[in-house]
């Protein structure tokens, strides 16, 4: 078969090709929604016209084998049409409300889980972890996988005071939304990155290298015509190793995951919130990371035994203080939960109010 | 095809919460990529570390982004993951597909990659995982004649994403989808060849609720807001009410202004006070809805942490009209790069820039006024710089004073 | 006559031997207070004993005359017992009732002026200025009396919301409170400074000079073997002018003064809070610095006209939002008002929400 | 006496508020040093600059500070303020004197001095305003002679202050006044002989109203506070209601913490909750007092804005008894300036050693275990210090976990 004609700068399809007619003829003339349940909801539009949403759960990384049996899936309820989210869940569309109960039959009976809307757990936002990058130190997908399962509850029928945002990212480049999250999982490494002083004239520019640390831990090592990295002062933020291959500060004892949580970006109520660092270090524990696992766990149900209804974890907290909040979870509170970097002006508490 | 033995990642097979293990196994019974994957990614679970390599620069003729270089260091071990590039799919706005162009996606990439995907990256793109070099130009080709572009990467405009809008969500304050791509098929060039100091990122959300996560996410975010008051249906007020909900608790206690009040029967908005956050609109979306004219707030600089910490977007246009053919917003981001391009090192972002250089300097090259709605509290420090006009212009206010005998301040 | 032997280190005198009777008596064990104008408060003590102070306005620049007559009204009245306070007013201590009515009105008589108690606007605290400061860019005294004549009724009589902390710091050393005043006055220079390069090198340490520069405005001049300022950098702190004589920063027609607001400093209600730039400049004008003088009035009269009672004018300006501040008072927002240095990150909107 | 003619100063003798000049001319009366410092502020306030030139390095034998020198440009236009140093006289604590004491410094001080004074300079000092260089060992024999010391000045300790407190305030956590005192005394050296790398203050607050403005204005901050629950007299809370206290929208709603409750009838405090701020207590002085344990909350680095920003004190230690002879806390102190000494470079207060060194390394210098008392809010970004043994305590602590079953977090 030849090799078709290639366009450069075309730029995507445009998207009304994709749009069902329902929503062509609704577009922007929405009135109103209902949640009917945390795998369904409808939106009605000034027309009178209904629009059913019926949200499935993905693990993002698909076989096309997958991406064809929702296609199927559309083709039969939904005259083809169907959309993924931002979080990276299926949502099926369906204007035949007689469709939508064997719809949803159908969905379950092929082993689809359906949920994530309202105030709920939803899809993980994540990375690519071990799958894919060489950044990475842990995998995303699976610590995605392994929370999931035990919040599964959360995802298909259980309510919580609001949403409840979790991300996960494989290394501190944060390729997602863990700054912002309620709950957020980011590997980090622990020891001091290690050189392989014969590459490194080679391979890399010393003045990129010594600036690429923001600590100023790094200086020339004239005799190895290569660098040394003072111990004391490196962060194990990994940018060094980002510009120089020899470089290396992986570690399979030291990697391990931190867990952040309280932030949120939408404005609703408060301002979006970045996550506050909680628990500074667990073990790489593949393939099931039981005990961060176990934390995000602990985390939401304290969370949901004591938030008021709307409040995000963020908001929650706030609220409550965070001395508080570590005493109602009974995290151990740490020197690096003390911002030392960026931030640390505005983190300090500066009044003699707070709770014993 | 090799035959791995996966005890460890198996074990990600269990559970109610679909197994991305199960989709990597589901590939690999066809695809050699995707069975060396398999191997690949079991042995990483059981030493505890990856063996990609740092990325290498490949991609497509006259493109200078759109596909990630990864190769392994156990090339050797998992020959089918010696090369294992993504490519990176310009996904439509909002992620709405038929099942026909997604059967056409999927058919090629089975052809020629891993049979692998991401559904989506974060970034926005539709991700396929895992292809050789030189299979690079012939997907390319295949992809761009059926009408499918590369999403963006490197030092380049990345790929735009938006959230639903006005598809399906009532809360729209301007075509989040239509701008999505009238900028990215405007911005073309930026986004395929890497010019800029480093990445930069559009998103677009129809209101406050964010959904797209620009305001964390994007350099530049673009959210859907109105100038107005918000419409109270009484009746449905009452509705929320009597279906149980605790409208002083869950709506007037809860609004961050403190500009409502509900004596039990009629819900009142002092709109002169509101700050238009959405709350007690998701809340009772029957019952309210915002009204007058619609547009959005540009904020500017959001990224992630490296290297000293995170950011988030900075408002710099409070409000802007947000209407085909978009010629203000364009307008604005051509400002924006302009200034960009004249001040940032390499591996600068905005955001990175725009704090070294004073937000005066920024808002001066796009013309743009200080405005109180773009902090949240003035300077703490009596630090200042003035400009000698700025020195006139104060000597010339109170001269202006003196004559009218009335202060400005 | 003959000058006594001089003693070191003993320090201050034990406060005990300057305490009256009924405060040893009661001390530690006072149960309540009562307000009983802005100029009177009474003290209970769980004994039952009452004591009552009349509050009394000061110039803090006392001549030896003024301290004498208040001992002399202390003798008379007090026992001789008297204090100042942490603002620099004087207290009159009393204790027996029936001399109240007459020490008020011996104080009235002799031009003395009571007040500064309660939700009040109290004394200034201030800084030394022309009266006696080399780094002076405007004589603090002099304002603080231009201030205090326009603002009297609420020293006497008048009530706020809360109180009002007012402060005059002469130049960004800021010795004083200004920097969580409800409102203050912090004088700057606008203008680079000049080096006579003759006399650089003998007075000024070149290194010295250049790290005194937060924005590295300074570099050596060989030529000169002096220094020179990049003009552009140069944010006009006066810190090189500290420690190097030979720069000169003072300009009498660029001189002026910019206005803070909103800090506080207990921790009642919201924490302590910084005050915040809302006008950058205005000129110097002794005697009576009326556009400084006015513009403070004017955002005192907002804040009695709008606050809640017990919000302090920060506390007041966090509730509205500092968009509605500069609306409701109709002050320009400037350039300089967005902050560019140190607190840059924490101090821009970051959400879409505020009012128009 | 030469006689001046002020009439830009004269203006500054109209208005109700005590006029500052009015006490320069009584003083100028009989002073020549008084009467040109009249002339000199008339010039200055003519050119609108000053005259006084950077201090020179004046004193008193034995002490390193406790005199300001100051000269002015114009000593030969105006002799009596040619030399013109303050001297800073250690005052009581709390500013309590007797007419006697004060008599007797006013003696003295006409005798040698312009006749000048500040009561109080803003760190606490009597400031004496104005002499001669060679009038300056007098001036301290006879002050010193009669129980009066100098105060602080230059790279060492400054003369402490205190909040009235006990002596006449109803909720002193600690007796502030005999804190001072014992502070002064026992720390004489450090005040006298600079020896620091830049000043320290003390300020002691007996409660969160913060008298003395400690948090604002000391590298350490002394605030009082009690550990117990706040104790609630009906009787009284009814009596402020019947006298027309609107408690919901005074005390309750304003409650930072949200822990109190009035139904009309009774004032219900959930104490646990509370964060002890004082705005319930100082408007119900007569129905609330705090009970149960008293003590400090100690705060340090707060400074000036030279020359990044002001700092306000940050907590260190959330709670510690403060009671005679005062040893945990002057051992505290010890430790503190041990640390401080260790890292400051010149001209470095605390607050920006600890700001530049992390607040871990002071804290553990100075024994104190991280507790989220001393936080408002975690760190955000990732980049975190772990030393061995911390991740020896990470993994030693897992692997109990393991043992026993439950995790600890
Ligand atoms: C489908 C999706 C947009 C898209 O273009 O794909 C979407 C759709 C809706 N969002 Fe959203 N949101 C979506 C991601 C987000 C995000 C982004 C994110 O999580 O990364 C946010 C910001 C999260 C944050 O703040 O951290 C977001 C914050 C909201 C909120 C604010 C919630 C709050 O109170 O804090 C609302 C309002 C609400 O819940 O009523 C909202 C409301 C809605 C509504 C009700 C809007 C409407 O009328 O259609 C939609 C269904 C809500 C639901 O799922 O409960 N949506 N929504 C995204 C679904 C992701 C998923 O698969 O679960
Ligand atoms: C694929 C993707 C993660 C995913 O699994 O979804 C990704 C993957 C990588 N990101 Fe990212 N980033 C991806 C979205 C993001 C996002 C989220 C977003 O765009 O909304 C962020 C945070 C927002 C931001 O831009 O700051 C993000 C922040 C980074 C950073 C930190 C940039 C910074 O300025 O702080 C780096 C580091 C760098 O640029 O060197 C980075 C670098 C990388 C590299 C290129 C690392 C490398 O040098 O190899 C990763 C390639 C992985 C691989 O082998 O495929 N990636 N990256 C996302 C792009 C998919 C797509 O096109 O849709
Ligand atoms: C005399 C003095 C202490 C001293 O050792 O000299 C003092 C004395 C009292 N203060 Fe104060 N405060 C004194 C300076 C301060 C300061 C420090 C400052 O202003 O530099 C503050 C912190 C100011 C700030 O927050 O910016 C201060 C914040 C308070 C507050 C909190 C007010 C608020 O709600 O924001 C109270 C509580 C109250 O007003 O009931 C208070 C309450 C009191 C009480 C009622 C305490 C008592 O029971 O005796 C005293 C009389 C109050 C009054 O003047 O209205 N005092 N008070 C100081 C008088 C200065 C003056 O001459 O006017
Ligand atoms: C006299 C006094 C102002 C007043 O009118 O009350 C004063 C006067 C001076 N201060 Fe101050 N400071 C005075 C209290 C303060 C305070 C307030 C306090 O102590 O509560 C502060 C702010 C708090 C702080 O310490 O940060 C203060 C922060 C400064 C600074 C900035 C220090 C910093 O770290 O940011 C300087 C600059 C310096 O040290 O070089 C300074 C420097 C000076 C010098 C020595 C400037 C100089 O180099 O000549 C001033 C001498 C004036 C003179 O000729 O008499 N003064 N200074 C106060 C001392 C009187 C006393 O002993 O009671
Ligand atoms: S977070 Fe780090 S490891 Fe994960 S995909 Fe991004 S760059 Fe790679
Ligand atoms: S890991 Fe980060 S902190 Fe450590 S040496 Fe490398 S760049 Fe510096
Ligand atoms: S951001 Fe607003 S307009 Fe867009 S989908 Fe979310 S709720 Fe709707
Ligand atoms: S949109 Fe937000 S601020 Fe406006 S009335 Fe509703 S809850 Fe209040
Ligand atoms: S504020 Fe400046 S000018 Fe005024 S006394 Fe302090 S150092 Fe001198
Ligand atoms: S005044 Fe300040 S900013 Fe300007 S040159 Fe001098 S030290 Fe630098
Ligand atoms: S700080 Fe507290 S204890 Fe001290 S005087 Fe003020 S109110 Fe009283
Ligand atoms: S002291 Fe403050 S926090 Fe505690 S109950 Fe009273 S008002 Fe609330």
């Amino acid at each position: 078969m030849a090799i078709p004609q290639r366009k450069t700068d075309i730029g995507p399809p445009k998207y009304d090709q994709f749009l069902p007619p329902v929503i062509k003829k609704n577009y922007g003339k929405w009135k109103y929604h209902e949640v009917i349940n945390h795998g369904t909801m409808v939106h009605v539009g000034e027309s009178g016209d209904k629009l059913w949403t019926v949200r499935v759960a993905s693990p993002r990384i698909l076989a096309t084998a997958t991406i064809r049996e929702h296609c199927d899936i559309a083709e039969k309820y939904c005259d083809g049409f169907f959309r993924y989210t931002t979080r990276n869940n299926v949502e099926f569309l369906v204007s035949d409300e007689s469709k939508l109960e064997p719809l949803k039959k159908d969905l379950t009976a092929r082993g689809f889980k359906m949920g994530g809307i309202g105030a709920a757990i939803t899809n993980v936002v994540h990375t690519q972890g071990w799958v894919h990058c060489h950044s990475a130190c842990t995998d995303a997908s699976g610590l995605v996988k392994a929370m999931m399962d035990e919040l599964m509850p959360y995802f298909e029928s259980k309510d919580l005071p609001n949403k409840v945002r979790l991300a996960v990212a494989c290394c501190v480049n944060m390729c997602g939304a863990v700054h912002c999250s309620d709950i957020a999982v980011v590997a980090v490494h622990t020891k001091v990155p290690t050189v392989a002083h014969e590459n490194f004239k080679n391979m890399c520019e010393l003045p990129t290298v010594i600036g690429s640390c923001p600590t100023r831990a790094i200086s020339p090592d004239p005799a190895n015509k290569s660098v040394k990295i003072n111990a004391e002062k490196c962060m194990y933020c990994g940018n060094c190793f980002t510009v120089c291959p020899p470089i290396s500060i992986k570690d399979p004892e030291r990697d391990g995951v931190a867990i952040v949580v309280g932030g949120k970006v939408n404005s609703l109520r408060s301002n979006p919130k970045f996550s506050k660092l909680v628990i500074p270090y667990i073990s790489n524990e593949p393939p099931r990371w039981p005990k961060a696992v176990a934390a995000i766990k602990h985390i939401v149900e304290v969370y949901a035994a004591n938030a008021r209804k709307h409040e995000r974890i963020g908001e929650w907290i706030e609220r409550i203080g965070w001395e508080r909040f570590f005493s109602l979870t009974g995290i151990d509170f740490t020197f690096q939960s003390i911002d030392d970097f960026t931030f640390m002006r505005d983190t300090m508490r500066t009044s003699s109010t707070f709770k014993w | 095809m090799k035959k791995y033995t996966t005890p460890l990642i198996d074990e990600l097979e269990k559970g109610p919460w679909p197994s991305f293990v199960t989709e990597m196994k589901k590939a690999a019974k066809t695809n050699e990529m995707a069975n060396d994957a398999v191997g690949h990614l079991e042995k990483c679970y059981s030493t505890k570390v990856g063996y990609w390599k740092h990325g290498g620069i490949v991609g497509v003729l006259g493109y200078g982004g759109g596909v990630i270089g990864r190769y392994s260091e156990l090339g050797e071990e998992f020959p089918g993951v010696a090369h294992f590039h993504t490519v990176r799919i310009n996904q439509p706005s909002a992620f709405f597909y038929t099942s026909k162009a997604l059967r056409e996606i999927c058919d090629i990439w089975d052809k020629y990659g891993s049979g692998l995907t991401n559904v989506h990256g974060s970034t926005g793109d539709l991700v396929l995982l895992g292809t050789k070099t030189d299979a690079l130009e012939t997907i390319f080709a295949e992809y761009s004649s059926r009408g499918w572009d590369l999403g963006g990467s490197g030092s380049a405009l990345r790929t735009p994403s938006c959230c639903v809008g006005p598809a399906r969500c009532e809360w729209a304050n301007y075509d989040t989808l239509d701008l999505c791509y009238s900028l990215t098929q405007e911005f073309q060039d930026e986004l395929h060849r890497p010019m800029f100091a480093y990445k930069f990122k559009f998103k677009m959300s129809g209101c406050a609720c964010d959904c797209v996560a620009s305001i964390a996410r994007a350099d530049m975010s673009i959210i859907g807001t109105w100038k107005g008051d918000i419409l109270v249906d009484q009746k449905e007020v009452a509705n929320y009410a009597s279906k149980g909900m605790d409208i002083n608790a869950e709506i007037v206690n809860m609004c961050p202004t403190h500009c409502m009040n509900y004596d039990g029967k009629e819900l009142k908005i002092n709109n002169a006070e509101c700050s238009r956050c959405m709350h007690c609109i998701t809340r009772m979306t029957k019952a309210l809805k915002p009204s007058g004219e619609r547009g959005a707030t540009i904020c500017i600089g959001a990224k992630a942490p490296i290297v000293v910490g995170s950011l988030l977007s900075w408002v710099v246009v409070p409000f802007i009209k947000v209407e085909p053919p978009y010629t203000e917003v364009k307008d604005l981001i051509r400002k924006i790069w302009e200034w960009w391009d004249d001040n940032a090192k390499p591996r600068e972002r905005i955001g990175e820039v725009i704090e070294m250089k004073g937000m005066r300097s920024f808002l001066e090259a796009i013309e743009v006024a200080p405005m109180p709605q773009q902090i949240r509290e003035p300077r703490k420090d009596p630090f200042m710089f003035y400009t000698e006009e700025d020195m006139v212009a104060f000597k010339a206010k109170e001269a202006e004073e003196k004559k009218t005998g009335k202060y400005k301040f």
